[in-house]
């Protein structure tokens, strides 16, 4: 049953792609069809890869396609139907918001069609992704989602940045996926198979097993964003329309990391300790730069992408404390920290494209990337403001929303090193928790950057002071994803009993004591050892609030409330420019950690075209300047000196065959 | 049932005792500079007068301005209401353990912040972005140091810890220094005291905390002056009842808890000395100073947890 | 065998036919009416093999089988395509007078002359035939390579003239070599230089005159497929000369070639017993690929990019032959079909994007998708298929491939994968300007009938999504005669 | 082996190789072209009555055939098409300047060596009495590449281009007693359509680029 619905949510994304194509250029139609068989298809993967996750069953399906001997094998089991509920939740809001947000394309100089069509093949090849159990339909899911995110990035071609960002995009994936497709061969060459269940029996040497795990660490880390690997992808997110931008961001960035726990837990079977550690030290890296060149950023959506890099970095830190624990053979424990990383997993899933939906809003409304232009939006848009708010205190891992749970996990998991024999592993462990709190304190300060600027104080610019509410459909796609931060907040021990099916299938065990308190207690490893109340956490801020609310209301108190001019110390009226701007309010953040970033910054003298003279201040990233320049420096110059092969003398050419002949003669001889 | 209603009561207590600490801090404080100071009780005076006062709000002001006090505020008296304070087994002590006590922080500082920025001015924004930088440094400090304890007694959960390291026989922990110097040092920054800020001054230059709120007035100040106090007295609770436990009632009997009242109020008195010499005897320093100061204390907070990883885990 | 014959016969007639008559103004139609003709007969041929397994002629001059069956119907289709994009391109040329009457009747005549020669290299029994036949193809296309007499066409073709001449001499040379080691196992006979004679003596011939043998002959077609450094002319000819013939050289005279070393190769293993030969291919195959994926990045000619790329992939095939084994094998044999499928598809793709433009220069050819929204995807997803992304066919045979590679020589995966990233940025960071961005002023969309295109690459899709039974069991007949056990 | 063991005829045969290895080296080291054009015939006469010989001496009388295929082409054909050629292209006088022909020359005779070292292994299988032969024409074929490479005169290496065939031929001839019919008459046809073809890109040639230098045919390359 699960998989039949999985089965049809395949379906409905591919009626998706073509039916629209029948529609011509009627964009209403184009419109009404695609989203809906899109939200159809992502009800469906809920309601599928849900039945599987609660039912902790898996499910296998061989389809008559793919090769004559390797026909192409469905597998849909907790971890699959987990990612899949993923995927579903962020394209059913994404069905909702997106006909509202596509209005602005349709004035514009390229056709609706190719949108809705690559969205749909998007979603598709996510599906089959997480459907795949043969390397060879992964690696169809896995390239059809590439391609179909390569087509949305560079939609609007005609914009320069696009094209390039898109170009950089496809590359980058392109190998990845080339790695992966080795990893797998790897597995495949012992377990001589190229379905998951030859390559899980397969048994590797420790050295042929590293060479695997680092294929899939680089391939899978490419396309999750990994520092040094995560280039693309501030460049990627701002250009693409926002609600794919969310669904890149939110969802397919999961997908690779569905497809590295896949990997490294189920088909690579025994893991080293040392795989661990690499993990957890690459989670911390990407955790803590992505968070500080977020903070450097004025461009919203290339903002978020920075903190996508921070996310998945969280992800992964969780994964390496899993698989430390798996080798020390804690299972417990390496339940705990799968547990923490899927949470988070599913928590950046619905805060990440809630943020992004809220930029599109932003967007839509005042044209603006840049925080600089903004300011004072909460008037125009209060909903929309509202939603972004929540977001942010969830991205900030705040309580009492989501992203706080997964987070406190990911502690509780790192807290527990002390069990490990090593000295070593047990004092790098605190470490990276103590790293995993800087990263969060860092978010907090970077969504209040974030929210005070584009929300508070006065508008910067004409269009943010114009920005008007977006339309209902965006809005109520908002609200969802909101409402769901706060219950999968609220609710952190029915979702961690259901999620724990997982390490169940993979590790063996479950989190039995997670909700041995009942659904109002979060006792991960115990109740003496820690413990979260997140319901009465809520219950306790709103009574708090009721009280005091109430002994201080104005009805009792001969208190009134004049609104008046703000203060300004007796100077001239206030205006916009007076306020801190984002680059002001992380200029102390850029002073403590200056060397992390390449900054150029000068004073630009006066001149005609800017009197007065500027401040010129470009944050750029070393990971591109110092690693992608030189492969690509190196690469144009080895192209060069290939091509004097090429030179253009027929005598030259030749005498190559000619003196190919005689080495091959003077060899057999 | 009774349990919930001490609960009920400690949070009272806590809640309306932090004024108290603070008056009792600037007290012992004047007296050291030889100064004829106002009482102990003058901030209850403060805060009731402020109470009654009208609010005046910026028309730029929105709606996130208008909540931020009642947040910051419920947030932080629920903060106390986990808090052991004068007895431990209470049932809200489960509601957190220390994590979530530093994600409340977190949460209130997040909206004090976004008030700061919110009428748009440039003190606002100065307080906002020196806050978050100064607790970005503090908090990864803060959570090293409870760590450190919570690695000792395996467990987070603040009652647990406290209630371990009564039980266990005595032993002398020397992560339990480091970490505490940190505790110490970072409480410092985060209540806004001298050397890192300024609660006497309103010198655009040197204030952070009164630099967010300049906007604020009437009973709106008030609940953020109180929420300031309330962060005050529960930091030194926590570095009063987790370094120095004895005392502190194990079992809810009238004898313990007096027991338990008498303690932590002469441990807090101690603390306020302690705090009032160090602000005397301390100028405050420059705002790219501070940095390093957090670096000392976060050094301080690893040097806790790693001593307790080499030396005392066997 | 009528079915042979007459797939034979047609072109011939073709030729002599159009010589005459290849000015008129039906003669594009003439052309696509007599290779069709070829097709359906070749597909007839198709049948009877299917259904009566190999057949031998009775003169025992041509020999179908398994392996070249697919290969005949392959050329019969792709001259077709080309045939039905070629009439309106060599009508549009006429027009702006980039040719004249006496040059079609030379160019139609010839185009089924380059058909006629393919097909019998591919339908003969006779390797000395062979040699005979792929000399032809060169002499049919050298004059079309120069058919537009400016001096860079006139380089090329002399270029093409000349290498070609003196490789495919140093084949003829290689045959000699067999035919002499034959004569001394049957002596006397006529037969001996029949390939199913050959082959059924093969062991029994003599290692070391094989070797000599091979040396000659993989040097010898190894310049016609295209193999780094006997390459140089390949992308001249292919720049140079009218579009269609771009398409059906990269699409079948290279496969034809590197079918003729396989068939070779398939005399020399059983003797030699060794893997000498696929060693040899094994390094020509990469470094080919190495080079011309490096090459790729230097190219400021869309068509002579595309040839590039032809040598890239024909090098890819020539490395899985010389690796052996049923998977890199059945991998190659399916190469060739979606290469020259995808090739020929972009190669007209091409034309019309030249004619869009009105030139072959990559920097003056912008924004095709805007004005002319039909040519610009078709280029973006050949593009993507000869890029090897699935869920085309490219994608699954190099998937077989590599897998292959990984199993026999794992760290040659290295080199492999390497530059297949380098030629997918040095091919994409050419193509995507040209597709998409804002279309130069003045660049108007053409009559372009993109169906061939279509066809092909949905084929392609086909391939790459199921392998239909028939063609999967030809090849694995194929990888069997190749390398003597199937994978079926 | 001695000569002498041999009987008159193979004799001759070697001979006539001896000649014909001569005659190419006659080929690389000439300058003009009308003369290179006559050195070309007398190889094809010389490789004409090896094929005749052979044809007699072994009775394989298809041979015959293409000896009058050697004759008619190689003899008559193609010397006085590219004659005409070099007439009409008014090229007459020209003297083509080897660099370094002598240090050329060495390089020759290092190929005929190698060739012979290369077609040992052959040597010791062959049961016909002319194998030494093969060394003979593999040196050929190799020297004529060495002369397409080494001149930039079109027609020169036209010349050289067709000395390899004679070698080719040769080889046919000498080793094998000559090819099946069917290969023969095909790779005379296109030799003859070579010639043909040669002839009309001499004129394209000379009309694009202005002169016969195929030196100056260097437009199409990837260096810049």
């Amino acid at each position: 049953m699960p998989l039949t619905l999985a089965w049809i949510a395949l379906l409905f994304a591919l009626a998706s792609a073509l039916l629209p194509l029948l529609c011509g250029n009627r964009n209403r139609a184009i419109k009404t069809i695609a989203f809906l068989l899109l939200g159809l298809a992502g009800l469906a993967g809920i309601a599928g890869g849900g039945l599987a996750l609660l039912q902790g069953a898996s499910y296998n399906l061989t389809l008559p396609v793919g090769l004559p001997w390797l026909h192409s094998h469905l597998h849909l089991d907790p971890l699959s139907g987990f990612f899949m509920v993923i995927v579903g939740l962020v394209t059913v809001v994404a069905a909702v918001y997106g006909p509202a947000y596509v209005r602005e394309y349709e004035q514009g100089p390229q056709f609706l069609l190719p949108l809705t069509i690559f969205t749909a093949l998007f979603v598709l090849g996510m599906d089959l992704v997480l459907l795949a159990a043969d390397a060879f339909t992964f690696m169809l899911g896995w390239e059809l989602m590439s391609i179909s995110g390569y087509m949305l990035v560079v939609y609007q071609h005609q914009h320069e940045r696009n094209r390039s960002a898109a170009f950089i995009y496809l590359l980058m994936s392109h190998v990845g996926a080339l790695l992966i497709l080795l990893a797998y061969g790897v597995l495949a060459g012992f377990g001589d198979g190229f379905d998951f269940t030859h390559m899980a029996a397969a048994q590797l040497s420790l050295g042929w097993g590293s060479v695997a795990f680092a294929l899939a660490l680089l391939g899978f880390g490419i396309k999750a964003g990994l520092v040094p690997l995560h280039v693309w992808l501030p460049e990627a997110h701002p250009v693409a329309p926002s609600h794919i931008s969310a669904m890149m961001s939110g969802v397919m960035l999961k997908v690779a990391v569905y497809g590295f726990i896949r990997f490294t837990f189920d088909l690579l079977g025994e893991v080293h300790w040392s795989w661990g550690l690499i993990v957890l030290l690459i989670g911390c890296a990407s955790a803590l730069l992505g968070v500080l060149y977020a903070l450097m950023q004025h461009d919203l959506k290339r903002l978020l992408a920075y903190h996508s890099v921070e996310n998945i970095g969280i992800i992964y830190i969780g994964l390496g404390l899993s698989m430390i624990f798996a080798s020390n053979d804690l299972p417990g424990l390496a339940a705990l920290g799968l547990v923490a990383a899927l949470y988070h997993s599913l928590n950046h899933a619905l805060f990440k494209s809630l943020l992004f939906f809220g930029a599109g809003a932003i967007l839509q409304q005042s044209h603006e990337h840049d925080l600089g232009k903004m300011g004072g939006l909460i008037r125009g848009m209060p909903v929309t403001a509202g939603c972004f708010l929540i977001g942010c205190i969830s991205i900030s891992a705040l309580p009492p929303f989501n992203g706080f749970v997964s987070e406190w996990l990911t502690f509780q998991a790192a807290l527990q090193g002390t069990a490990l024999k090593s000295g070593i592993l047990g004092s790098l462990i605190p470490v990276a928790a103590a790293v995993l709190a800087l990263t969060g304190a860092l978010a907090a300060a970077c969504f209040v950057k974030v929210f005070g600027v584009a929300f508070l104080g006065q508008a910067r610019s004409k269009q943010s002071l114009a920005a008007k509410e977006a339309a209902p459909g965006m809005l109520i796609g908002q609200g969802i994803l909101a409402l769901l931060c706060l219950v999968f907040g609220i609710f952190p021990t029915w979702t961690v009993g259901v999620i724990s099916n997982i390490p169940l299938m993979l590790l063996g065990v479950g989190l039995p004591e997670a909700t041995a308190g009942g659904w109002l207690w979060l006792t991960p490893v115990g109740a003496q050892t820690a413990s979260y109340g997140a319901p009465m956490v809520l219950l306790g801020i709103c009574l708090a609030w009721l009280f005091v609310y109430l002994r201080l209301h104005p009805r009792r108190r001969k208190t009134s409330v004049q609104v008046g001019a703000t203060w300004d110390c007796g100077f001239g009226p206030l205006n916009a420019r007076m306020q801190y701007t984002a680059t002001a309010f992380a200029m102390p953040i850029r002073r403590i950690f200056q060397p992390v970033w390449p900054i150029e910054e000068r004073i630009e003298p006066e001149t005609a075209e800017n009197p007065g003279g500027g401040r010129h201040l470009k944050v750029g990233d070393w990971a591109w300047q110092k690693i992608y320049l030189v492969i690509g420096r190196v690469l144009l110059a080895s192209a060069k000196r290939a091509a004097l092969i090429q030179g253009g003398n027929i005598r030259v050419y030749l005498a190559y065959s000619f003196v190919t002949l005689l080495f091959l003669l003077w060899v057999i001889v | 049932m009774n349990g919930w209603a001490l609960a009920v009561i400690q949070a009272g207590l806590l809640a309306f005792g932090a004024p108290f600490l603070a008056g009792w801090v600037k007290w012992v404080k004047c007296k050291l500079q030889c100064r004829q100071g106002p009482s102990p009780w003058q901030p209850y005076r403060n805060l009731s007068k402020l109470f009654r006062k009208d609010i005046v709000i910026s028309e730029q002001a929105s709606p996130v301005f208008r909540m931020a006090p009642y947040l910051v505020f419920s947030v932080t008296a629920l903060a106390g209401s986990v808090m052991p304070f004068v007895a431990i087994g209470l049932p809200t002590s489960a509601i957190a353990d220390v994590i979530v006590l530093v994600g409340f922080f977190a949460l209130a500082r997040f909206f004090l912040a976004l008030a700061g920025m919110d009428v748009g001015t440039a003190f606002g924004g100065m307080g906002s972005s020196r806050e978050m930088t100064i607790s970005s440094l503090a908090e990864p400090a803060i959570l090293m140091a409870v760590f450190t304890l919570a690695m000792t007694v395996s467990s987070t959960n603040l009652a647990s810890m406290i209630s371990h390291l009564l039980v266990e026989p005595f032993q002398l922990y020397p992560s339990f220094i480091f970490a505490g110097m940190g505790l110490l040092l970072v409480t410092v920054a985060e209540t806004g005291r001298i050397p890192v800020d300024n609660p006497a001054t309103h010198l655009e230059l040197t204030m952070i905390h009164e630099a967010m709120i300049l906007e604020y007035s009437g009973r709106h100040l008030a609940l953020m002056e109180w929420a300031a106090m309330l962060k005050l007295m529960i930091y030194g609770v926590l570095i009063a009842n987790l370094f120095i436990p004895w005392g502190i009632a194990l079992e809810l009997t009238p004898l313990a808890l007096a027991i338990g009242l008498v303690a932590i109020t002469g441990k807090l008195a101690v603390l306020g000395v302690v705090l009032a010499v160090a602000e005397t005897s301390l100028a405050k320093m420059r705002f790219f100073r501070v940095p390093q100061f957090l670096g000392l204390a976060f050094i301080l907070c690893l040097l806790g947890m790693l001593s307790h990883v080499i030396l005392e885990v066997r | 065998m009528s079915a042979l014959y007459l797939t034979l016969v047609l072109p011939l007639f073709g030729t002599l036919l159009l010589s005459l008559i290849g000015h008129w103004r039906s003669a594009g139609a003439i052309n696509l009416a007599i290779c069709t003709a070829t097709f359906v007969t070749s597909l007839l041929l198709a049948i009877d093999v299917f259904n009566q397994g190999p057949l031998l002629s009775p003169d025992k001059m041509f020999y179908v089988d398994a392996f070249n069956v697919y290969l005949i119907l392959l050329n019969a289709f792709v001259g077709m395509t080309t045939a039905v994009f070629s009439g309106p391109y060599m009508a549009h040329e006429l027009e702006i007078g980039r040719v004249d009457d006496q040059r079609m009747r030379l160019y139609y005549s010839m185009y089924q002359g380059f058909l006629l020669t393919m097909l019998v290299a591919l339908s003969t029994n006779n390797l000395g035939l062979l040699w005979v036949a792929v000399e032809g193809a060169t002499l049919a296309t050298v004059l079309l390579v120069s058919l537009y007499r400016t001096p860079e066409s006139i380089e090329a073709g002399w270029k093409y003239f000349m290498i070609c001449g003196v490789g495919i001499a140093q084949a003829l040379f290689g045959t000699v070599l067999i035919y002499f080691a034959a004569e001394r196992v049957l002596p006397g006979s006529e037969e001996s230089l029949l390939w199913s004679v050959l082959h059924q003596h093969a062991t029994e011939l003599e290692p070391a005159v094989l070797t000599l043998a091979f040396v000659f002959l993989l040097v010898g077609y190894g310049t016609k497929i295209g193999l780094v450094p006997l390459h140089n002319w390949l992308p001249d000819a292919h720049s140079e000369g009218p579009t269609p013939m771009s398409a059906i050289l990269s699409g079948l005279l290279l496969n034809v070639a590197l079918y003729a070393v396989v068939r070779f190769k398939m005399l020399i293993d059983p003797a030699l017993g060794s893997n000498l030969a696929g060693n040899m291919m094994m390094g020509f195959g990469l470094l080919s690929f190495v080079v011309a994926s490096l090459l790729l990045h230097r190219q400021r000619d869309v068509k002579r990019m595309f040839s590039y790329s032809s040598i890239e992939h024909m090098g890819l095939m020539t490395f899985a032959f010389g690796i052996g084994g049923p998977l890199a094998t059945f991998g190659a044999l399916l190469h060739m079909i979606v290469h020259s499928l995808t090739k020929s598809a972009i190669f007209i793709t091409v034309g019309h994007a030249a004619h869009v433009a009105g030139t072959q220069s990559i920097d003056k050819i912008r924004g095709l998708i805007r004005t002319q929204p039909a040519v610009g995807w078709c280029f973006l997803l050949g593009t993507v298929a000869i890029a090897g992304f699935p869920p085309f066919g490219v994608f699954t045979s190099e998937f077989l491939l590599f897998t292959a590679t990984i199993k026999s020589w794992p760290w040659l995966v290295i080199p492999l994968l390497c530059s297949l990233g380098i030629a997918f940025a040095g091919l994409f960071r050419h193509v995507q300007p040209m597709v998409f961005g804002e279309p130069p002023a003045g660049q108007v969309a053409v009559k372009a009938n993109m169906w061939p295109v279509i066809l092909h690459l949905l084929l392609v899709l086909w391939l790459g999504i199921a392998i239909p039974g028939v063609l999967a069991s030809w090849i694995d007949q194929a990888t069997t005669m190749v390398v003597g056990k199937g994978l079926l | 082996m001695q000569m002498a063991a041999l009987p008159l005829s193979e004799q001759m045969i070697l001979t006539l190789a001896a000649l014909i290895l001569f005659t190419s080296f006659l080929l690389l080291a000439q300058t003009r072209i009308v003369t290179l054009i006559h050195t070309f015939a007398w190889q094809g006469a010389l490789l004409f009555f090896a094929t005749v010989l052979v044809a007699i001496v072994s009775g394989r009388h298809h041979l015959l055939i293409s000896a009058g295929l050697t004759l008619a082409l190689k003899v008559f054909f193609i010397p006085w098409q590219l004659r005409r050629l070099v007439v009409r292209l008014d090229i007459r006088r020209d003297v083509e300047t080897v660099g370094s022909s002598s240090l050329i020359m060495i390089g020759a005779g290092a190929l005929v060596l190698f060739s012979y070292y290369v077609a040992l292994p052959i040597r010791e299988l062959s049961m016909l009495s002319t194998r030494n032969t093969i060394a003979i024409s593999l040196a050929v074929i190799l020297i004529g590449m060495l002369m397409i490479i080494t001149r930039r005169k079109a027609v020169a290496q036209v010349i050289g281009f067709m000395s390899m065939e004679n070698g080719l031929m040769f080889a046919a001839v000498s080793a094998t007693y000559g090819m099946p019919m069917v290969v023969e008459l095909g790779v005379a046809f296109d030799v003859l359509v070579a010639a043909i073809l040669f002839g009309v890109f001499f004129f394209q040639i000379r009309n694009g680029i202005g002169s016969l230098n195929v030196d100056h045919l260097n437009r199409l390359n990837e260096v810049d």
